[in-house]
């Protein structure tokens, strides 16, 4: 559907043309990367650590209750304060990394993955097997997500995995739809007729051409979709169907101090700036990478 | 001051849950069903029977038949009479095995001992019993023995969930599903308790009994003055809320909320495993941190500290005492430990799976109690594991099989000490009783329990009941942590609400508004 | 090649016509049959004992009923007869318009969601158009700019998609009702609860959707018929609303289709938060309780709610996008 | 105003009041400051009410650039500075935003270069050339707007103004698409007209119908700068023309002596790349020009030669059915057939059904009825696999470049994906190096999008793509219509000797009669759908049988640079 522009968009050149320099930046194309995008890398690395390593970033024992020292605000030695029970919360959003993180992330790859197979195959495939993947999309669509949830945790119990599943299945119609609308749009472009003309087969276009066009609004949901899952599963933890506590997932956390808003604001300040800041910084990156595959990145 | 009460007004009350129908035997629509119903007698806050819609009774020498006279001239609100045919076919409705008629709660706690109900003539009612049972009348007050109109019994339960009709201050006007119900004022009324305040009709012209289930929604409509009264005032205003308003709390009988621990498993087969278990934590401090001091703390896990018969020196049978606990479980053999500070023995870690359910069955305070408790278990080398089990899973009796759980968080609401009998019943002849979750029935108990529910001699049946939960605490078969309280938050304007005993349902018949 | 998108287009005669209705009619009956049969079925094969659960929930206890208890209700219910015979008895049920009752409220099932979907429909529909109104003003306003303000909004976006709709409510709640008195605390049914509610529901969408808007948006403002547009004197604003956004919106419109789908998922939180009547609070406590009749039929009208509301989609495409009328 | 000479024309100017005055006019793009002046290097020219600037020049060379700046949309990351950039005494570089907005359309109209992708895909074509109308408020109702949309369509010649009207670009031919944009720009009657290469898509009849509503603007007092390729067009329009190259103004003259007595060498050379009747079978480019290695193994011909046609046609029909729900038919019996090593010229009335008929040939779309055989077997009714492996021999340069570029991929990738595989011995790289080279592009653009090349290089790239798999045959759609005549030259040297050396056919559609009649060896003349007259090159333009035709001829004959051809040749 879109036309790609004319000369009015031309810009200066980055030296990213090369196929593999793409994907590993040379050092002039290093400098070129804006500060935000190393910012953003930096806070990506902080909680990749977190995720594997938490002890290493932990200042307090995450688990430690202590009975004369709750709901204390932010102060040097308690970097969030602490909680109704006086855990650290810093060590406990440190400690929460991991599983939030393997929830988003789990959720989120489950949902493309699946999302990928159906919306492919359907966006790509014949009448019939379309027609067939679309309603089999529409069925688990109509499905509200909650019912998804309800049903696994039901069945399953409340645990990280059921998290993901439940989340990532919920999700993964939508973007199935999503892929499958891009890949019509992609299909009846001008470039892929070009590529038929020439001979090539299906598959390649599909690989060279439908593909990658069509996933542009995906990287973008992509990228959201993490942190969006992980509020998700703060939303089951609200409605009482969240992963066990202790954990400090993030989402629980979220849930845990809701009802102390108008007086420990960090109890819920604090785990929801881990998961904006995340999602933000995931978002900064996807953005920048996919200008840089566009070639759209001014120095 | 109190002056006269005033006429008129509605009240606007925010409460919690709300029911799938107005006349089960659940306890959410219980609290509506005290305003729309009345019951045969009343129990007062100090334990005693008193009269309601029997104006009095006789008991047999053997204590095997009640004989009630009832109040005359009383009507349901759809102007049946109540008399004691009415009152009769109640009593069959309840007892019958029919499950859409059946009421559980009153077959589980009577079913067992009545022999024969009749109704000689249309004032009085007579009740004969197989074998004694004294807390026959506590029970009989508790609400889901209200009496409801048999005319609209008659139309069955779909109409009866709907639009349930008593005899009582109130009737139901109105159910907007997900919002409110609206109570209308029932002018003709005349079967106040004695325990009430006033006799005749409410002060008041009704009430909307909203259904507000976030904390901070339903203290904020108090705050905004869109209520007039709320239920249970959130933990964290708890304070405020005690400088603003008008509060009114019950603490409800029955067993408070406690752990009972599986007996009938290692590691709690071992009593000074249980015994350890009971040491490992500051309980009295948690529970004061969690609920910010809004409910007291009750260490006596076998009985509410409101139940006449408990025993309060039992609070401190298990004060935190980490050392006692190590020596203890280093005396119950459970003397190495592994990596991560977990005791083991024979190669088995000390692991104490906790079992509840989550959502609205245990409140997100209780759950802040286990969690320190889990915390401070680990320091003495227990690894206890939080396992929520989704509600209906709950219900449909999932997760409860003897090998499921190490420890079972839970509470029952009652009176008093006739809920003994329900929680510790022994398993008989293959009939497993769930409600025994601590798996722990020496016959001693059961026989000190039975005897107790025979004997009518007050000061002996309650030392029988206090020897009961010695025994059950000694052994460290419950661990208590603090009962279940009914609060409400009242604009001071709003006067004389009360929250009646048995089982802590609020009264609004008395209640008026000050100029 | 821009003389034709390659679009082979296929002769729409009358007949051809018809067949497309009838298969999307078809389509759709197939989608609400499918979701309500895998809703009953999941339900009823569920580990656990139906007939306890019930007992149980409906006295708030959870002990073991006794088997005669049990039997009984068993045999009210149709619990002992074979699968197979329960659900051709519940889609014999279904096929005459009968949804059931509801096994704890005892009330008919099509008449408890008639009673609550009103107020959810008000929710997610208002939710839905304010997320777009929110997105569209973002978007318009930043799309295809680079500066810092443009790039704090896009930040603020992201902001906006990953916060809990709960949380934005009681944010919402205790800002404006409780201190500032602007709306009731409680909204009730009335258009004035509405704002804040959907509110809450339409923030996190606004910035998912604004977000996907604004990836092809700035694609587009690069395009000479863009600059076309512009040298006819046309403002910047009015570029972006009357020229851009079009070719933008499409990618966010199917996800609108979806997105009514989690927002009745959403609205179940919300509807908590905000006291609202509703069918999210109905489907929460009927899977709590394995209300069977009663989740079936909130599935099924959820199901409805979504076939015409991508009906509804597929209708809008070739509005947005004429040349899909072709396809 | 008589004023030929430079000298007295530019003392005219100093005094007769100017609309348009330019004095140093840089341009440059990036960031950086330094990186001003770049694209065009200190540019300066006037213009008074009632004349005619022509701006011709390389591809690349800054003239669209140039022409953006005068309304303050060069772009983004544009640099923009001028000594002096007045338009009828106000003074544009201190303009804002909102000044722009109001000059736009109403002062200053504009045809970009892009036609065929200048107007808005999704919605109506009326729309489009009526939104200016809008926009400055001249009309008050939506039935004013129709009526007068489609009095403007009809101005510029667009057949069924008031179909067209509703139907949306893209089911409009380039011509008709060219067109409405012309008459968006002519909507507001603007002081200065500015036209980015308006007539690429028109055939000669249509051109010279607009050519004279142009001549009647300018008539009526208003300026028009114009910028063009086709010289003819130029000789016929201008009153001054300025070449351009490299950013810089290489020469600045009246027309007549600038046609006459070019001075610059390279005003020169493009005049001697002019294909015409004569030119046949000669080389069009200087010796110097990079030519194709025929004897390079990967050159060789593949496969045996085929007796009888390579292409054919039979009765081909295409419909659509417009917005009024009726169908019309845009291909009606067309046949033609290809032998190989031959060049079939299509020509036509703009609208006529030479891309659709294209189309069809290449079987991107199927015909109503009718057929079509390649070499020997029956291409429109095998299946798309079935046609998979024949593809290979049969390629195509669409009319509209830009929209069959993916945009994501770089020129090298463009062209490398269209390779033969399995090139013996020689280097894809090379080989990619080669394609670029033999159209003209040097090492630089291979890195560069799509999105950042000019108009005449984008089309160039295509060239590049459809030669790199060597079919047996190209079907050509306008493909030189964006290059300027000493880079067409070339490319059409190029295409002559592919064709001497592997054999190759050509399906060649192109308005510009020159071109066709250098080329081609038959000629299929299109009116309507129909094809009215087919023949040799010679017995077309030599001796047109049909009136169509001879109008057609005729309009070449009348107007081709009469002038030019007795200087340069003479
Ligand atoms: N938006 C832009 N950003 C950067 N460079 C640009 C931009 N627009 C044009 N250019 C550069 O300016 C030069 C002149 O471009 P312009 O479009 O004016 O060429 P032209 O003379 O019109 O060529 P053609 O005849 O091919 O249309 C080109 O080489 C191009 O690289
Ligand atoms: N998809 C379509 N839908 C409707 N009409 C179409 C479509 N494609 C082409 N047409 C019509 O068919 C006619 C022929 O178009 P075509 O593009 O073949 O003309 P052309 O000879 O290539 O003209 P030009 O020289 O202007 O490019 C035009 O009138 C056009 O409006
Ligand atoms: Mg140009
Ligand atoms: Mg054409």
């Amino acid at each position: 559907m879109t036309k790609p522009a004319d000369q009015l968009s031309v810009y200066p050149q980055t030296l990213v043309g090369d196929q593999l320099l793409r994907f590993l930046p040379s050092a002039d194309a290093l400098r070129t990367v804006p500060a935000t995008v190393y910012a953003a890398g930096v806070v990506v690395a902080f909680f990749l650590v977190a995720a594997v390593a938490p002890s290493l970033l932990q200042t307090h024992d995450p688990f430690r209750t202590d009975l004369y020292a709750t709901l204390q605000s932010p102060s040097l030695d308690h970097f969030f304060g602490t909680d109704q029970s006086g855990r650290d919360l810093y060590s406990r959003v440190v400690q929460g990394t991991g599983q939030s993180l393997a929830i988003g992330l789990g959720a989120i790859g489950l949902s493309i993955g699946i999302a990928l197979l159906v919306g492919v195959t359907a966006g790509l495939a014949g009448r019939r097997t379309d027609a067939a993947l679309s309603r089999f999309l529409d069925v688990l669509l109509a499905f509200p997500n909650l019912f998804l949830a309800l049903l696994f945790v039901a069945v399953f119990g409340a645990t990280t995995t059921t998290l993901i599943v439940s989340v990532g299945l919920g999700c993964a119609p939508g973007y199935a739809r999503l892929i499958r609308g891009q890949f019509l749009v992609v299909r009846n472009s001008g470039y892929v007729e070009a590529a038929r003309a020439l001979g090539h087969p299906y598959g390649r276009i599909v690989r060279q051409h439908i593909f990658p066009n069509a996933m542009r609004p995906l990287i973008v949901m992509i990228t959201m979709g993490v942190g969006q899952t992980i509020v998700w599963a703060s939303s089951l933890a609200f409605l009482g169907l969240g992963v066990a506590p202790p954990s400090p997932e993030w989402g629980a956390l979220l849930d845990a101090g809701r009802n102390y808003v108008t007086v420990a604001w960090w109890l819920e300040v604090m785990p929801g700036f881990a998961i904006i800041l995340f999602a933000l910084s995931v978002t900064v990156i996807g953005q920048h990478l996919q200008d840089r595959l566009e070639g759209r990145v001014n120095p | 001051a109190a002056g006269e009460p005033r006429q008129g007004g509605i009240i606007r009350y925010g409460h919690y849950q709300e029911p799938p129908c107005l006349y089960t035997g659940w306890v959410q629509a219980g609290y509506i069903q005290r305003q729309y119903a009345d019951n045969l007698v009343a129990r007062d806050n100090d334990g005693n029977i008193v009269p309601w819609l029997a104006t009095s009774w006789t008991v047999s020498n053997d204590n095997l038949t009640y004989t009630f006279r009832i109040k005359p001239d009383v009507k349901f609100t759809d102007g049946t009479v109540l008399d004691a045919n009415a009152i009769l076919y109640n009593f069959n409705r309840w007892l019958s095995d029919d499950p859409a008629k059946a009421n559980r709660n009153a077959k589980l706690y009577v079913a067992e001992y009545i022999r024969q109900i009749s109704a000689p003539d249309p004032l009085t009612l007579k009740i004969e019993l197989s074998k004694p049972y004294q807390p026959l009348l506590t029970v009989l007050a508790t609400y889901f023995f209200g009496i409801l109109s048999p005319t609209a019994l008659e139309k069955g339960q779909e109409a009866i969930c709907e639009k349930p009709i008593g005899s009582g201050p109130f009737y139901v006007d109105e159910w907007k599903r997900g919002q409110y119900v609206v109570l209308k004022r029932n002018p003709d009324y005349n079967s106040a308790p004695a325990t009430a305040k006033h006799q005749g009709p409410a002060h008041v012209d009704g009430i909307v009994w909203k259904f507000l289930k976030d904390n901070t929604l339903r203290y904020g409509s108090l705050q905004s003055g869109e209520s007039d009264a709320i239920y249970d005032v959130p933990a964290v205003y708890w304070a405020e809320a005690q400088k603003n308003y008008t509060i009114i709390q019950d603490i409800t009988g029955g067993t408070p909320t406690r752990l009972q621990l599986n007996t009938a498993r290692p590691p709690f087969d071992d009593v000074r495993v249980r015994q350890a278990f009971a040491h490992v934590s500051d309980r009295r401090k948690a529970v004061e941190v969690a609920t910010h001091g809004s409910i007291p703390y009750n260490g006596n896990g076998s009985l509410s500290q409101s139940s006449p018969e408990h025993v309060g020196a039992l609070h401190d049978s298990y004060p935190y005492d980490p050392a006692a606990a190590n020596r203890l479980l280093d005396e119950a053999g459970w003397s190495a430990r592994d990596r991560n500070g977990v005791r083991q023995k024979d190669g088995k870690p000390l692991t104490v799976r906790l079992l509840y359910a989550g959502g609205s069955l245990l409140s997100a305070d209780a759950t802040l109690v286990l969690q320190i408790l889990q915390d401070q278990a680990r320091d003495v080398g227990f690894e206890v594991v939080l396992k929520p089990i989704p509600q209906a899973d709950w219900f449909a009796g999932k997760g409860r099989t003897v090998d499921d759980y190490e420890a079972q968080p839970a509470y029952w609401v009652a009176s008093s000490a006739e809920i003994l009998k329900i929680s510790w019943r022994p398993d008989e002849g293959g009939v497993i009783n769930a409600n025994n979750a601590s798996r722990f029935q020496p016959p001693e108990l059961w026989k000190l329990i039975e005897t107790a529910d025979r004997t009518f001699d007050d000061a002996e049946r309650l030392k029988l009941y206090q020897d009961a939960q010695r025994l059950i605490v000694n052994n460290a078969a419950v661990v208590g942590l603090f009962p279940l309280t009914f609060t409400i938050a009242a604009q001071p304007k709003l006067r004389d609400v009360w929250i009646s005993s048995p089982v802590s349902e609020p009264v609004f018949h008395d209640a008026w508004f000050e100029e | 090649m821009s003389e034709s998108t390659g679009l082979v287009a296929g002769e729409p005669t009358r007949a051809g016509r018809v067949r497309v209705v009838l298969h999307r009619l078809l389509g759709a009956i197939f989608v609400i049959w499918a979701t309500a049969s895998i809703t009953f079925g999941v339900q009823s094969l569920l580990p656990g004992d139906r007939a306890e659960l019930m007992i149980n929930a409906a006295a708030g206890t959870f002990t073991q009923p006794t088997a005669a208890e049990l039997a009984a209700v068993n045999a009210k219910y149709g619990f002992d007869r074979p699968f197979w015979e329960q659900y051709l008895h519940y889609i014999g049920g279904v096929l005459q318009g009968d949804l059931g009752e509801s096994y704890q409220s005892h009330r008919p099932v099509a008449e408890l969601i008639a009673g609550q979907i009103a107020p959810t429909l008000a929710l997610t529909l208002s939710a839905l158009a304010l997320a777009w109104a929110i997105a569209i003003a973002v978007t318009v306003f930043s799309g295809g700019r680079d500066g810092p303000v443009a790039r704090a909004f896009g930040g603020f976006q992201v902001i906006k998609a990953v916060a809990p709709p709960y949380w934005i409510g009681t944010i919402l709640l205790v800002v404006f009702s409780i201190h500032l008195r602007w709306v009731p605390v409680e909204g009730g049914g009335g258009l004035q609860g509405l704002i804040l509610p959907s509110l809450a529901l339409a923030i996190p969408l606004s910035g998912f959707i604004g977000q996907i808007i604004r990836a092809e948006f700035g694609r587009v403002l690069e395009q000479p018929f863009v600059t076309s547009a512009r040298m006819r004197g046309m403002g910047n604003l009015a570029v972006r609303l009357r020229h851009v956004l079009r070719h933008a919106v499409l990618p966010g419109i199917t996800l609108s289709g979806w997105a009514l789908g989690s927002l009745f998922s959403g609205a179940a939180v919300i509807e908590t938060v905000f006291a609202r009547p509703g069918i999210g609070g109905l489907l929460v406590t009927g899977t709590a309780t394995r209300d069977i009749p009663l989740v079936t039929g909130i599935i099924i009208a959820s199901a409805a709610a979504y076939v015409i509301a991508n009906l509804i989609v597929d209708l809008l495409y070739p509005i947005i996008d004429p040349r899909l009328k072709q396809s | 105003m008589t004023a030929r000479d430079p000298l007295l024309h530019r003392a005219a100017t100093a005094t007769a009041t100017p609309l348009l005055t330019v004095e140093r006019l840089r341009v440059g793009f990036g960031r950086d400051p330094a990186a001003a002046g770049a694209v065009v290097k200190g540019i300066s020219f006037a213009l008074e009410p009632g004349r005619c600037l022509a701006i011709v020049g390389e591809s690349g060379s800054g003239k669209s650039v140039t022409a953006r700046s005068l309304v303050g949309l060069t772009g983004r990351n544009a640099t923009v500075q001028a000594e002096r950039l007045a338009f009828s005494g106000r003074d544009l570089t201190r303009y804002g935003e909102r000044d722009w907005q109001r000059l736009r359309g109403r002062d200053i109209g504009f045809v970009l270069q892009d036609a065929l992708v200048s107007l808005d895909q999704l919605r109506p074509v009326g729309d489009e050339v009526g939104e200016g109308l809008r926009i400055h408020r001249v009309i008050r109702s939506r039935e004013e707007q129709e009526t007068r949309v489609v009095e403007l369509l009809r101005l510029v010649g667009v057949p069924e103004p008031e179909v067209k009207a509703r139907q949306l670009p893209h089911e409009l031919s380039g011509g008709q698409r060219q067109r409405a944009l012309i008459a968006s720009a002519l909507a507001l009657d603007p002081a200065l007209l500015i036209a980015d290469e308006p007539t690429t898509a028109l055939d000669v009849t249509v051109q010279a119908q607009i050519l004279d509503l142009l001549e009647a603007t300018k008539n009526r007092g208003k300026a028009l700068i114009l910028i063009s390729h086709d010289l003819s067009v130029v000789s016929r329009m201008a009153d001054e023309v300025i070449v351009m190259r490299h950013g810089e103004v290489v020469e600045q003259a009246p027309v007549a002596t600038l046609f006459s007595a070019p001075r610059h060498e390279y005003t020169r050379r493009l005049l001697d790349a002019i294909p015409a009747a004569h030119t046949r079978g000669t080389r069009l480019a200087p010796a110097s020009a990079p030519r194709l290695t025929a004897d390079a193994a990967h050159w060789r011909r593949r496969g045996g030669d085929t007796p009888g046609p390579v292409l054919e046609g039979r009765d081909l029909v295409k419909r659509f059915r417009g917005p009024d729900g009726q169908w019309r038919t845009v291909v009606r019996g067309v046949n033609f057939s290809l032998a190989q090593g031959e060049t079939l010229g299509i020509v036509g009335e703009s609208g006529s059904g030479k891309s659709t008929t294209a189309r069809l040939a290449l079987a991107l779309d199927r015909p109503d009825e009718g057929t079509v055989r390649l070499l020997g077997r029956d291409w429109s009714a095998l299946d798309e696999a079935g046609r998979r492996p024949l593809r290979r021999e049969i390629s195509v340069v669409y009319q509209d470049p830009l929209s069959s570029f993916d945009p994501r991929w770089t020129v090298e990738r463009i062209v490398g994906d269209a390779l033969a595989g399995g090139a013996a011995g020689f280097g894809r790289d090379a080989q990619i190096d080669e394609l670029l080279e033999l159209v003209g592009l040097g090492k630089a653009h291979r890195r560069r999008r799509p999105l950042e090349l000019s108009g005449g290089q984008r089309q160039r790239v295509a060239i590049a793509r459809a030669m790199a798999p060597r079919p047996r045959i190209i079907v050509c759609d306008e493909p030189v219509s964006a290059l300027d005549v000493s880079i067409q030259a070339q490319i059409l040297d190029l295409l002559g000797d592919l064709k001497a050396a592997l054999g190759v056919s050509y399906l060649f559609i192109s308005h510009d009669l020159g071109v066709i009649r250098h080329l081609s060896d038959r000629v299929l003349v299109m009116r309507n759908g129909e094809v009215v007259e087919e023949g040799t090159a010679d017995a077309i333009f030599d001796a047109p049988q049909q009136d169509y035709t001879r109008e057609l001829v005729s309009a070449v004959l009348h107007d081709r640079l009469p002038r030019i051809k007795g200087t340069s040749h003479g």
